[in-house]
This record gives C-alpha cells, structure tokens and sequence, in this order.
C-alpha cells in the first residue's frame, strides 16, 4: 500500500490567468509534503488537480509510477487520495454522519445501514474528542456547527476512506492551538501507517513542525524543493515572494502601559450577553489595538458581531462615552465601526460582482447621485494597490481571485471608509507572509492614526506581536487579560484552555 | 327581454314524452349551478339573472336555495364542484362545462342518483344530459351573412376567432364559412384567434391593419369585436372597413360615436345571451314540477337540446331604439339578454 | 484560449433585427416598402411597449436574488387597468389621479408581497402566486364581474397614438423609461445595493446594507411597475377586461431571461429586458403572419427561448 | 449559529407544519361535511385530488434535488392527448393498456429532455423548463388541436369506483409511493438527491455523480407527470390539451406548503401529498361553508397565502418572545 505520486510540469489555465506553469510535485508514502507559496500562487489548484476535480492543460500525473488521468473526484478518491478543501466540500443540509460517508454509506442488504454509520461516524470523531463543543454529534446538521467544528468533520471525512494520500489544503486555518495539535498527533500517526500527506498552511510555525520535505511554488511554478531539515523559515520565505526581507513574524512597536492609560476610553462593554456570550465587559483605549484570544467558538464571534450590530444582545456600549445600541451594521457603520468577518465567501464577498463593487459596497452612499463612477473607480484603485491586490482589473469578479486576495478585498473595502473602530474576525486566515507582513503594517499604521482595533485571531503569534492587550475568551466570557510580560505563548495556551487565571499586568 | 317566437312550437307531440320525477308535494326543490369561469361579464351577468330568476321561484315557495358552486377552475375542479352539488342533493343541476367529455361520468353518476341534469350555453351530447342554448352556427351565420352582403359579395376579409377546436368556436366558424361559400369573390386574406377578450382581439386587430392596409372588412365575434374596434378607431385607417360588432352595450358606445363622425357607418350587434342559463333554470323547475317534456320540440345532436332563438339583432334599424332603452340605465358591460318567461318555456312542455 | 463572449442584450437586439427582416421577406410582408417596413417597426415597438414596462419590474425582483420572481403582476396589471378605466371614467381630468391610485395600489400589493418575502420567509414564487390569487378575488369582489368606465381622449391621445415624427407616445415613454431604469440600476446607491442583495444577502447586510429594506422596496416598486403597465395597457386597448393583465405574465419572465438576467440574482439589466420584449412580440407578431396554429407558435417560442438561453445562460461547471 | 427546540423538531419533520394544517383542515370539512369520511365521499374527493398529488411528487423530487420543474402541466397536458387520442372512447383494453405504459416513457422523455438541457448543458432550471413547458404545451396542442377524443368508460369507471377494503382506490396509489419513497430514502441514490440539492459543488467534488443525479430527478418528475397525466385522463376520460396547465404552480404550491424548500435539499413526499390534500379540502370547506360566489376567489388564495406565510408567522412570533 506505499503510495508515490509526482505531478509532472502541470499546467493550467484560467482564462488569462496562469494558475499552474509546468509545476512539479514528488510525494512517498511516510511523509508529510509541505506545499507553499503566496496567496494565489496555485496552491489550491494543483491540490484539485491531484484530486481530480480541476482538469490540467497539460502535464502528466504519475501514481505509483503509472501515467494517471482522473475524470472525476471520484476516480481520484478510488485510487486512495482524499482531500481536505479549503473551502470545504460539506452538504450543509445533511447531518455529520451523512456527509462522511456520502458515496461509502455502509449497506446492508443493498440498504443503507444507519446503526453501523452512526457508529463509525462516532469512532472518528472521538480522534478529535475533547475539542469540539457537545453539540457536534453524528445526528446534526452541519448547518448548526461553527467553523472550526465544520473543519474537523470535513478533515473526519477525508481520513474515512482510508486515503493513500490525504491533502490538507488549509486544514489548519480556521482551528485553534489546541485542534491543530490533535491533528498533528493525528498525522504523525498516519505517517507511521505509510500514508502520504500534502499539507498547504500559511502559518510557517506549523510547517516546520510537521513537514518532512516542502515544495514552493511561486506564480505558479515549482521554485524550489527540498528536505525541511536542511531549510529554515526565512529561507522559505525569501523562495516563496520575490523581494528578499518580509517580516514573517508580527512585530509592532506598541506604546507602554502608562501611555495607554493616558488615553480616553473610546469603546466601552458592560454586561454584554448573546446566545453564545455570558456576560462581557472590557474598555478599550484611542489607539489601541486589543486582542481577543482563546479556543475557536468561545463567543469571539458573537462579541465582534453584537458589536457590529447584527446579533441582537443585551448589555451596555459606550461608544467615546456615548451609550449606544446598534440594531443594524449599517446604525455601527455611522458610527464609524468597520468589521472583517470571519467567513470570507458566505459574509464577506459578492462572487460574481466586480472588485470594484465588493470595495465600494459599504460607501456608495458617499458618493452622490448619480454615482460619480470616476471618483469611486479612483478611490477603490489607490486601496488595491495598497493592499497589493494581484487582479486583472477593477471590473474582475471576485470569484476568479485566489483566497487570500479574495481577503484582501474584503479588508479593502473597510479600509475605504476610514473607521474608527474596526472589528476583526481572524482577518489573515489564509493570507500569505507577504500580504500578513503589509496587513500588519497597516494595523500600525491605523493604530497610530487613533483607529481603535479589537482584533480576534486564532494564530497566537500575532496575538503576542501585535496586540497591545490580550483578553482570552473561554465559554463566553473573558477568563483572563494578558498584556507586556504576561503576553506568552505558555499563557495563552493557558489561558485558552481555562486552567488558570492571570493577573492583569499593572 | 322576450324570445321572439322563431322556434314557437306548433304541432302536439309525436315522442313518447320524457318524464320528470315528480316531487312530493309541499317539497322545495333545490336547484345547484356549476360554473367553472367567473371572469367575464358573460358569466357574471349569467349567475345575477339565475340568482333574480330563483327569486321568483322561493317567493312562490317552488325552491328554496340556488347553490352556487362557481369559481375560475379546471376540469377537476369542476368534477369537484359537481361531486359537492351532488353531496348537497340537489334536485338539478344546471352545469356549464368546461370540456365537452371531461364531466360525463360525474355527470352519469348524478342523473343516477335521480338529480336533473342540464347544460347551459355549451351543449353536450350525453346520454339524459339536457341542453339549453342558442344555435351558435346560425348565430354566427346572421352576422356573416350581413357582412357578405354589405360588402356586395367581393372584398377582402380578415377573421378574428375565439379559441381555436372550442365546440362553440367550431360551431360558429363552421356557419361562417357555410355563408362564405356562397359568395366566392370575398377573400380572407388571414385568420387569427383573439382568445375571446378584448385586448388580443384589439392586438391582433392591430397587426391586421399594419399588414393588410386595404382591408374591406372583418368578421369576428363577442368581446374581441370591441378591441378590434378600438384598433381600427386608433388606427384611423383612410378606408374605413365593415366591421361585425357584439351585443353589448360597450360596442353600441362605439357605434355611436363612430356614427358622429360618419353618419353613413353601418354594423350589426347579434346578441349572445346569458340569459340562456336563467331559461335553463325554468325549464329545470318545470321537469321536477312533473311536467313533460315535448321532445318532438327539442333538438341538437342527442335530441335532448332545447334550442333557444337569438334575443336581439340590432342593425342600423333598430340602433337607436336599442340604444337610447336598453343601454340608457345598464353598465357598459351589459350583454343583450333574453330571459324567457315561465309562460314562454311552457312551449318545449307537453300541454 | 478566449470563448467567444456576446453580451446579451446585444444578442437579443441582434435576434429581434434578423427576424424583423424575416418578417419582411414573408408574402404578406413589408417586401421592399421602406415605409411599411417603418410603419411595422413602430407598431411592433409600440406592442412591445407594455410588455417592456411590466417587464422592468420583474427584472428588479429577479436581480434582487433569493429566488425573486414576481407572478403577481398580471393580476396587479388587470387590477390597475380596471382601476384606471372607472377612475378615469372618460375624464382627462382624472387620469392623473388614476395613475397615482395604480401606482400606490400596484405599490402596495407589492409591499405585502415584500412583508412575505422579507420578514415572513415565503418563498417568491409562492408568495406572489398566492397574491396573484389574492388580487384576483379582490378584483371580483370589487367588480362582481362588471367594470365599467371608460378611458380619456387625452391618454389614447398620448399613448396609443404618433407624437412626433410618427412615433408613438407609448414608445417615447418607453425610451424615456428605459434611461430611469438604467440611471437607477447602474447609477444609484439603490442599484448598487440591489445587485448586492442579489448576489450574496449576509455580506450586503454585513456591509450596510439594509436587506429587509431593500426587499420590501423591491418588490414594492415591481408592483408598481406593474401598476405603471396596468395604467398603460388600458390606456392602448381603450378597452379592460377582468384578465387584461394574465397575457403579460409569464412573457415578462421571459423577457428578462432572454435579455441575459440571472434568474438567480444578481446579474443582469433592464437594456436585457427591453430587447427580450422586442423579440417576444416579433416572434409572435410574425407567427401570426404566417398563419400558424397555437401549436407551432408555442413550440417556436419554446425553441427560442431554449436557444437564446443556451447561448448565454450556461452555469460554470464542476470541473474546471 | 445555536437552534431552538421548534427549529430543531421542524428540521426534522419538515411536513410537521403540513401535518397540522391537514388536521385542521380534515376538522373543518369534516364539521361541515359529516359524510366526508364515508368511503364513497372519500373516494370521489381522492379520485380528484390524485392527479396534483402524483404530480406534486413529482416536483418535490426535483425541488428536492435543487431544481424545479415548471413543465409538468404540460407533461400531464401531452400525456393526457396522446391517451386521448390514441385510444378513444371505443378503444380496446389491449391498445389502452399498451397506450398507458407509452405515456409512461413519453412522460420520461420529456424529463430526459429536462433533465438534459439542465444537468448536462447547464442551464437554469427555472427557465430551462419554463422554455420547454412551451414546447410541451404545443406538442400537446398539436396532437390534440380540439378538445375530445376519450378514453373507454370501462377504465374510467376502475378509475372512479375501485374502493378497496372501504378505502379508495387513490390511498393505495398514495401507500404504493409512500412505500417507494421510503424505500429510496434508505439508499444511496436517496441521499444523493438531496446531497446534490444541497450542495453541488460539494457533492461533486465527493464524487456523487452530480450530472446524472440531477438529470434522473426530472426523468422521475416527468415520470410522475405521465402518472398524473393517466390519472386526470381517467378521471374525465376525455381530452383537452390544455388540462395540465393548472397543476404546474399548484404542484409548487402543495410542495411548498409540504415543507420542501425551492432551495433544495431538504424536505420529503409526505409533505407534498399532504399539501396537494390541503389544496383540495380548501376548496371543499369554500364549498360547503357557503361562500359567497364573488368572495370565493379571494377566500381560496387568502387561505393559501396564510397557509404559506404560517411558519414564518410562528418564527417571527417566537423571536420576539425569546
Ligand atoms: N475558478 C477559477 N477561475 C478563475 N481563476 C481561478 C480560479 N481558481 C483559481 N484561479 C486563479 O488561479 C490562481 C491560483 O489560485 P489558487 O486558488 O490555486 O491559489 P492558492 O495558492 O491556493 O492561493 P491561496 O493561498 O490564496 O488559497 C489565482 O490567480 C486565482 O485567481
Ligand atoms: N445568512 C443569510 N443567508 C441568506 N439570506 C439572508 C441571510 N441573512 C439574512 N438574509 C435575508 O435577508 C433578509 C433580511 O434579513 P435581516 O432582517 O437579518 O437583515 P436586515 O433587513 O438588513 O436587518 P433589519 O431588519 O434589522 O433592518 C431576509 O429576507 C433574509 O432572508
Ligand atoms: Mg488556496
Ligand atoms: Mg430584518
């Protein structure tokens, strides 16, 4: 059963888009393959082409030595490779147990057997036991489950069939410190049975924990390979974007505590309660850039969006000491809030219209009647290039831009209105060091130009870089506030996990 | 409105006369309609005239309610209507049919359970099912036949039809064409259906005269007479065509204001009468009262239909006469009508 | 490798063109008569009119997404038309008071439409089939099967007949019209939002936008577009009649798909919808000329409008 | 993200809504038709309602697996000519017989010709079928330009009088669907039909055949159009190439009301039968209570419209009490 599959000078095209240009690839059973490279760099491609669900130009797929042609995701899946999507391949509809085994329902009698399905379905979810919340069971629709608990079942359906192969495109970017070891564990396992992974992250930390070998590919070409032990992170990073010196560790310069304490109190939450929130409070000072911390799903969602004004909630906000309460994100807008939100594709994008109105959507009302279309163009045009936006133009659909440019779009369009406060929901999910490293320069930026950030991140680096002030959230609440000396990975960790309580530094 | 007596009756009865079952005196007969479109003046006009006439009849203690069972529906939903008429037992029921088949067997299982069947304005040949309506072919042929001679039998005519294969349709276009026949110089340059309302009527009339701007004149029938009317009105065409019009008093508006601006101008209104239902409904009383039917006076394809003669003709002799009575306190949508009296219907009954 | 690409209002203008000049070749055609050629083009532009306008508010609800679809609007055409006819009652004094009563009735018809959609989540489809149903059993109650009335000279005057240079009025209007619906789809924040809505309605409301507004507005104005359509077919036939309005209904839908309009939102112009009511009038206006049963005429239409939709309607597929 | 309780049992009884608004309805006819249950009442109201209840199901499927189909009635309408006119009202058994299993695969045909356009040229659904309902209609125009021909009454009369154990001749039909659907539901086609209606993008790259799952979904609507279109043939026993145009939105209106989103993926049959139920009872109480003629419309599509608007009403009541 020991799998080798090498990929040879694929090719493919989207339109006048070059997603592939004679890309190589060389994988053995027993190891883990890091696949990397900067947002659309066509990563995601050439794991669907080996997967069979994107259809190569050109080029020749070698499985166990034999020439392979896949016509189908189906094909693919016989010869034992399974995928993990980064945007995931899950039927909401349909319940856990349903979409594992959606085409290998266990039968009996040509029937499908439910008792033997729910079974099974429960025997590979206790692989993640103790990192989800209850709720997550074979019965649920996976309508009802969050993110991070959506991603576990789709990584739960692509061990299921057993896979030769298995690729992770992004497995890791919408789960927290403590899921993300568990399938480490997990793969260091399926290692030892001779299985062969593909694992695509942006999170260097995590590559050069678990990869054996990596290959980087660059505008859609291979531009380097080679065994993980005998490259470092920068190395890496210098194959991966063309100029040489790209932070890939957050770092900012952040003001002392003294000087924060100086400053007024611009948002203010008393007693805030969701479905999900059990009663928050926290202030936030001019300037400052506040970090929310903790396991995915403790409530980090509900505190940004109550904020924005979409969950409804009880509670008290003070905005620059004027107690307000948004019933709608447009009522948050006019007070200057501005939120990136988690789901890029379900609640930040508009697919099939243009970059220019995925930017612009927020501020139409900015600009008149009729609409002055050359103004708009202008204005859209400056924050493309200053976010480095790689597209094709203006009226491009956003649905032909790669994930992370896809997320620039939707901070673009916030950037745009110039908010006073702004919201984030883990903003550089699925961005590459290149775009983190100029994201990272631009929360700088806005901090010092009074712009107040309450930024939830599931990467614990950019916490710790960033954030003047860390409150980590754990079942709704706010369990512990780490800032200056207390702000450690150990802490956080920690703290995530609602072990201990850490005194706030004075 | 009377029945002038063109189908008076004059010899006795030669056919074993049917017999109506005979209701227990003191009894009050229930008399149900099934109509499945309500929406045209037609139908509207039908089920007033059967609700005043029933009134008669309760006020001289004959019958007691009229059940209405009349929406806009399709054949199942007819067979719905007449199966819940049934299950109210009714003594009769008055049904104008949606299809020509699609009720006999519902139809087959009323007059099996003793109910007096008949149909109104649309006939059917169905075994006891009676019928009560106008000859449509000779209705249509009055107005051919004017047309024919008016435009002195040469010219060139469009013809704009209601539903193409409705049996009345067929009816109506058979007799058009029989009158057509005799005179071989008139030409129909086209043919087109108007679907029996105003406005298609109105368009398709439209796009006659954009193709054929020499038209001497069209033949059509009911309300599309209105449209294609207003079309030629808007058209204002430098000849003004022969038109065939309907007995409405919408039309005869028309009438008189083209007879404003051209004194000469000459059409004729053949009326289409709802009243035949209202007629229907005396004819039902009279069965269940016991008496006989003369069926040497009946007619149609099954012998069991009671021929009811046109109402009203008006042409430019009677126009103003009808114009200025009939039309002076009705609605414009009012339909020439001909209800006959309980005294007129005693003709199609053995004495 | 670039696909040939055509826009489709271009493709469906193109359409319309070629069977214009079919219908020239056709024996009792226009030939080679410029001025019959003239005089058919504008009536077939001036027939195409009403379609166009009641056409404008289906294009708004199919943009908006969520499944829009406005089924209600041949009822609210026939009830407008029936109102305009007794209001106006041959007065050209009440006609403007007419037009604002089928607006604001066309208007609220499609509010409580709106209610349904935004706030009670009924399906379109099956909410305005059950308001159709609604407004035609108000239109009998209200009528009991009989309108009477009569349109002002003024409206046949402005309508139906030539204007300037022989063109009719009901074109004018149309051209007039068709500017606004440009203006308000590309040019205004409401059309900016409206694509928004259509396309993905968490990010447009997570963007500011107001979505319940946005439907309740939308569907709101279809019916009074529909109103606006009512008021103007009776102002061409002269004449109502208790389902004037049901002959329009599904040719709307049509038009928007033939003029290239996602009917899953988001996509798509009224430029779309005008040209796709040209070519529904023509091919009916010129089957009509050739004589053709009800048969051949509706499988026609049905090619047609396979045709038109497979040259410009495919959805991406799920290999790439 | 987090559900209620109501949510929860509604997601899994999508035809709960359907279920009680049935009772309520089967309560008020009942209270003004007392003979309602009598087995021969029973059996003349299902003998109506079963055409738009076979082809109610018919939609459902496709609903199910995220089209639509808007050509139905036009499928019943050509089904319903071809019986019509190849049989004819003196028609023998045999002819009759083989004529049926015909209209059967014709039925098919015209889903197959759906199905093609939609799954595999990719075209939309909605307009897809709206197109070909044109077609349909005129190929059912042209077989039967006029309205006649028939069936013989003896297939008519099996049609109309088959009580069997007391119980209508359509419960059996109704069971024998019921149990079919059960039956597809505990395989795997089952649950690709509402994977695909769920999802297609998914379902694809899982490697469900999405194409052919979508095009086997308005075979099976096409297919139990012709069954709708055999049963309204003899119910009347007559032809009339345009006697399925009213059950194309009723069909959507009974699925709907049955529970079964237009965005797929979820919802049954039972539903839909059920709705097709309600549609008729509807009608029946109009009847019975008496409605006044012009009043009769309006009351109808009100009910309907209240009937649609129920479960949002309910959610929209809960919200504000939470
Ligand atoms: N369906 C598509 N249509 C058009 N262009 C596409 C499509 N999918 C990908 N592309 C283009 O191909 C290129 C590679 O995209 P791909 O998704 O493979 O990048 P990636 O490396 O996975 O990026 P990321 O890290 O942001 O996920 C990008 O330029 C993208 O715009
Ligand atoms: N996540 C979603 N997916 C699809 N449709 C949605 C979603 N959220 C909202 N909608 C649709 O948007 C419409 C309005 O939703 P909602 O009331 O939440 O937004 P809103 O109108 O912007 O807010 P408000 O009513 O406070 O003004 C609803 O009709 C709903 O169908
Ligand atoms: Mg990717
Ligand atoms: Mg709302």
């Amino acid at each position: 059963m020991a799998v080798s599959l090498s990929a040879r000078n694929i090719t493919k095209r989207y339109g006048a888009v070059v997603a592939l240009d004679e890309a190589n690839l060389e994988i053995r059973a027993g190891e883990v393959l890091a696949l990397i490279g900067a947002n659309g760099s066509g990563k995601s491609t050439f794991t669907r082409v080996m997967n069979g669900v994107v259809a190569p130009d050109s080029g020749q797929l070698l499985l166990d030595g034999r020439p392979m042609r896949f016509a189908s995701p189906r094909a693919a899946t016989n010869a034992g490779i399974s995928t993990v999507f980064q945007e995931l391949s899950l039927v909401p509809q349909m319940t856990v147990a349903e979409n594992i085994w959606l085409t290998r329902e266990p039968l009996r009698r040509g029937l499908i057997d439910r008792t033997t399905e729910q079974r099974r379905t429960a025997d590979l979810l206790a692989l993640f036991a103790g990192t989800f919340r209850s709720d997550l069971a074979p019965d649920v629709p996976v309508q009802a489950l969050l993110p991070d608990e959506k991603q576990i079942v789709e990584i739960l359906k692509a061990v299921s069939i057993n896979p030769r192969l298995l690729i992770l495109d992004e497995a890791t970017a919408s789960l927290d410190s403590r899921q993300v070891q568990r399938l480490f564990e997990l793969v260091a396992h399926w290692k030892e049975q001779g299985k062969a992974i593909v694992f695509v992250s942006h999170r260097m930390a995590e590559i050069v924990q678990i990869a054996d070998r990596y290959s980087v590919l660059r505008n859609g070409r291979t531009v380097g390979e080679g065994a993980m032990a005998d490259a470092t992170a920068s190395d890496l990073v210098a194959l991966m974007v063309e100029e040489a010196a790209v932070a890939s560790v957050a770092q900012r310069a952040r003001p002392s505590a003294e000087q924060l304490a100086t400053r007024r109190v611009s948002l203010q939450v008393d007693d805030l309660r969701t479905a999900e929130l059990n009663g928050v409070s926290l202030q936030v000072h001019e300037g400052e850039l506040l970090g929310i911390g903790g396991l995915k799903g403790q409530g980090q969602r509900d505190l940004l969006l109550a904020l924005f004004g979409s969950l409804p909630y009880s509670g008290r906000v003070t905005l620059d000491g004027q107690a307000v309460h948004c019933s709608h994100p447009r009522e948050a807008m006019a007070r200057g809030l501005a939120l990136v939100p988690g789901e890029r594709g379900r609640e930040g994008l508009l697919a099939i219209r243009s970059i220019l109105e995925n930017l612009q959507i927020p501020s139409w009302r900015d600009y008149g009647f009729p609409l002055q279309m050359e103004r708009a163009r202008r204005t859209a045009g400056a924050v493309a290039s200053r976010l480095n936006l790689i597209m094709a133009g203006l009226d491009q659909p956003v649905s032909g831009l790669s994930g992370g440019n896809a997320q620039k779009v939707v901070i673009g369009k916030w950037l745009l209105r110039n908010p006073r406060f702004l919201l984030l929901d883990d903003p550089t999910r699925g961005i590459d060091v290149g775009a983190k490293a100029e994201f990272y320069r631009l929360l700088a930026q806005l901090c010092d130009e009074g712009t107040t950030i309450v930024f939830y991140s599931s990467d614990d680096d950019e916490l710790i870089g960033l954030c003047d002030r860390v409150l980590v959230m754990h079942d709704g609440k706010i369990s512990s506030e780490l800032a200056g000396a207390t702000l450690t990975a150990t802490n956080l960790i920690a703290a995530s996990l609602g072990a201990t309580r850490q005194e706030a530094t004075p | 409105g009377g029945a002038p007596g063109a189908a008076a009756p004059t010899t006795a009865p030669a056919a074993a006369p049917t017999t109506a079952p005979a209701a227990p005196a003191g009894k009050k007969f229930t008399i149900g309609i099934s109509n499945p479109f309500i929406s045209s003046e037609y139908r509207t006009q039908m089920i007033q005239s059967l609700i005043d006439v029933n009134k008669e009849y309760m006020d001289a203690g004959i019958t007691n309610e009229l059940v209405i069972e009349s929406a806009d529906t399709d054949v199942a939903g007819q067979i719905q209507q007449l199966q819940n008429l049934i299950n109210k037992g009714v003594d009769a029921i008055l049904v104008n049919p949606s299809d020509v088949n699609g009720l006999n067997d519902t139809l087959q299982e009323a007059v099996s359970k003793g109910i007096i069947v008949i149909s109104v304005d649309q006939e059917l040949n169905t075994p006891n099912v009676y019928n009560v309506g106008i000859d449509q072919k000779e209705w249509a042929r009055i107005s051919a036949r004017w047309l024919a001679e008016k435009l002195g039998g040469q010219g060139n005519i469009v013809l704009i039809e209601g539903f193409p294969g409705h049996p009345a349709n067929v009816a109506r276009m058979d007799g058009v064409e029989e009158v057509l026949k005799e005179y071989p110089n008139i030409k129909v340059l086209a043919r087109d259906t108007g679907k029996w309302d105003e406005a298609t009527g109105q368009q398709v009339m439209s796009n006659f005269l954009a193709s054929f701007p020499n038209l001497d004149g069209y033949w059509t029938q009911d309300g599309m007479a209105i449209g294609a009317m207003q079309a030629v009105l808007a058209a204002n065409p430098s000849k003004f065509p022969v038109v065939v019009g309907e007995g409405r008093c919408q039309f005869l508006q028309l009438w008189d204001q083209r007879l404003k601006e051209d004194p000469n101008f000459e059409t004729i209104a053949v009326a289409n009468p709802p009243g035949v239902s209202p007629t229907g409904l005396r004819i039902a009383v009279n069965m269940l009262q016991g008496k006989q039917v003369d069926k040497s006076k009946l007619g149609g394809a099954n012998g069991l239909s009671f021929v009811i003669p046109v109402p009203v003709i008006v042409t430019k002799e009677n126009f103003q006469e009808v114009f200025t009575t009939v039309c002076k306190d009705k609605p414009a949508t009012y339909l020439l009508d001909g209800i006959m009296t309980d005294a007129e219907v005693q003709q199609f009954f053995v004495k | 490798m670039r696909r040939l690409t055509i826009s489709p209002p271009l493709a469906a203008v193109l359409l319309a063109i070629v069977l214009f000049l079919l219908s020239g070749l056709l024996p009792n055609g226009f030939g080679n008569n410029p001025d019959i050629a003239l005089a058919q083009a504008i009536n077939i532009v001036r027939l195409s009119v009403f379609l166009g306008v009641i056409a404008a508010g289906q294009t708004l609800v199919i943009i908006s997404g969520g499944e829009g679809i406005d089924l209600s609007a041949g009822a609210v055409v026939t009830l407008t038309a029936i109102l305009t006819y007794t209001i106006v009652n041959g007065q050209d004094a009440q006609v403007l008071p007419a037009l604002l009563a089928a607006l604001v009735i066309g208007g609220a018809i499609g509010l409580v439409n709106g209610v349904g959609v935004a706030f009670l989540k009924v399906a379109p489809l099956v909410m305005t089939l059950g308001m159709a149903g609604v407004v035609s059993g108000l239109i009998l109650v209200l009528t009991q099967g009989n309108v009477s009335g009569a349109i002002a000279p003024i409206m046949t005057r402005l309508i139906a007949r030539p204007v300037v240079l022989g063109i009719p009025g009901a074109i004018l209007i149309w051209a007039a019209f068709g500017a606004l619906m440009w203006l308000l789809l590309e040019r205004t924040r409401f059309g900016k939002h409206l694509f928004a809505i259509g396309t993905n309605r968490t990010t447009a409301r997570l963007s500011g936008v107001n979505v319940t507004g946005m439907v309740l507005g939308v569907y709101a104005l279809s019916g009074m577009l529909a109103g606006l359509g009512g008021f103007l077919v009776v102002g061409n036939t002269g004449v109502v009649h208790i389902r004037i309005g049901d002959p329009f209904l599904f040719p709307s839908i049509a038009a928007v798909a033939v003029g290239g309009t996602l009917l899953s939102g988001g996509k798509g112009s009224y430029a779309g919808a005008m040209a796709g009511a040209l070519v529904l009038t023509l091919i009916t206006s010129l089957l009509t000329t050739m004589q053709q049963p009800e048969s051949i005429r509706r499988m026609v239409l049905g090619v047609t409008l396979l045709l038109m939709i497979s040259i410009y309607g495919r959805q991406r597929g799920f290999r790439q | 993200m987090r559900r209620s309780r109501w949510q929860d049992v509604t997601y899994r009884n999508p035809y709960l809504f359907a279920l009680l608004l049935l009772i309520i309805a089967l309560a008020v006819n009942i209270l003004l038709q007392p003979n309602l249950v009598a087995s021969a009442t029973l059996n003349s109201n299902m003998r109506v309602f079963l055409p738009l209840i076979l082809v109610a199901i018919g939609q459902a499927v496709v609903m199910i697996g995220g089209g639509i189909d808007i050509s139905v009635g036009a499928i019943v309408s050509v089904v319903n000519a071809l019986l019509a006119t190849q049989i004819g009202i003196n028609g023998d058994p045999g002819t009759a017989t083989i004529m049926m299993g015909a209209a059967l695969f014709v039925g098919m045909g015209a889903g197959a010709f759906n199905g093609l356009f939609v799954a595999y040229l990719r075209l939309q659904p909605i307009i897809t079928t709206f197109a070909s309902s044109f077609l349909f209609a005129g190929l059912a125009l042209f077989i039967l330009p006029n309205p006649g021909g028939g069936v013989p009454s003896l297939f008519t009369a099996f049609y109309r009088e088959t009580i069997l154990l007391g119980l209508p001749l359509a419960l059996y039909v109704i069971a024998l669907t019921l149990a079919a659907w059960a039956l597809v539901r505990q395989t795997r086609y089952g649950r690709y039909l509402y994977a695909v209606g769920g999802k297609p993008d998914a379902a694809y790259e899982t490697g469900v055949p999405v194409r052919a799952v979508q095009f086997s979904s308005y075979v099976v609507s096409g297919l139990m159009a012709a069954l709708g279109g055999i049963a309204i043939t003899l119910l009347t026993g007559s032809g009339n190439a345009q006697v399925g145009d009213p059950l194309t939105l009723s069909s959507i209106t009974a699925a709907v009301i049955g529970g079964t989103p237009l965005s797929g993926g979820a919802g049954g049959i039972a539903g839909p039968i059920m709705g097709a139920v309600i549609l008729g009872l509807v009608r029946n109480i109009i009847s019975f209570a008496n409605v006044e003629t012009w009043w009769q419309t309006f009351v109808n599509a009100a009910i309907i419209v209240l009937a649609l608007a129920m479960p949002g009403i309910i959610n929209l009541v809960r919200r504000r009490n939470v």
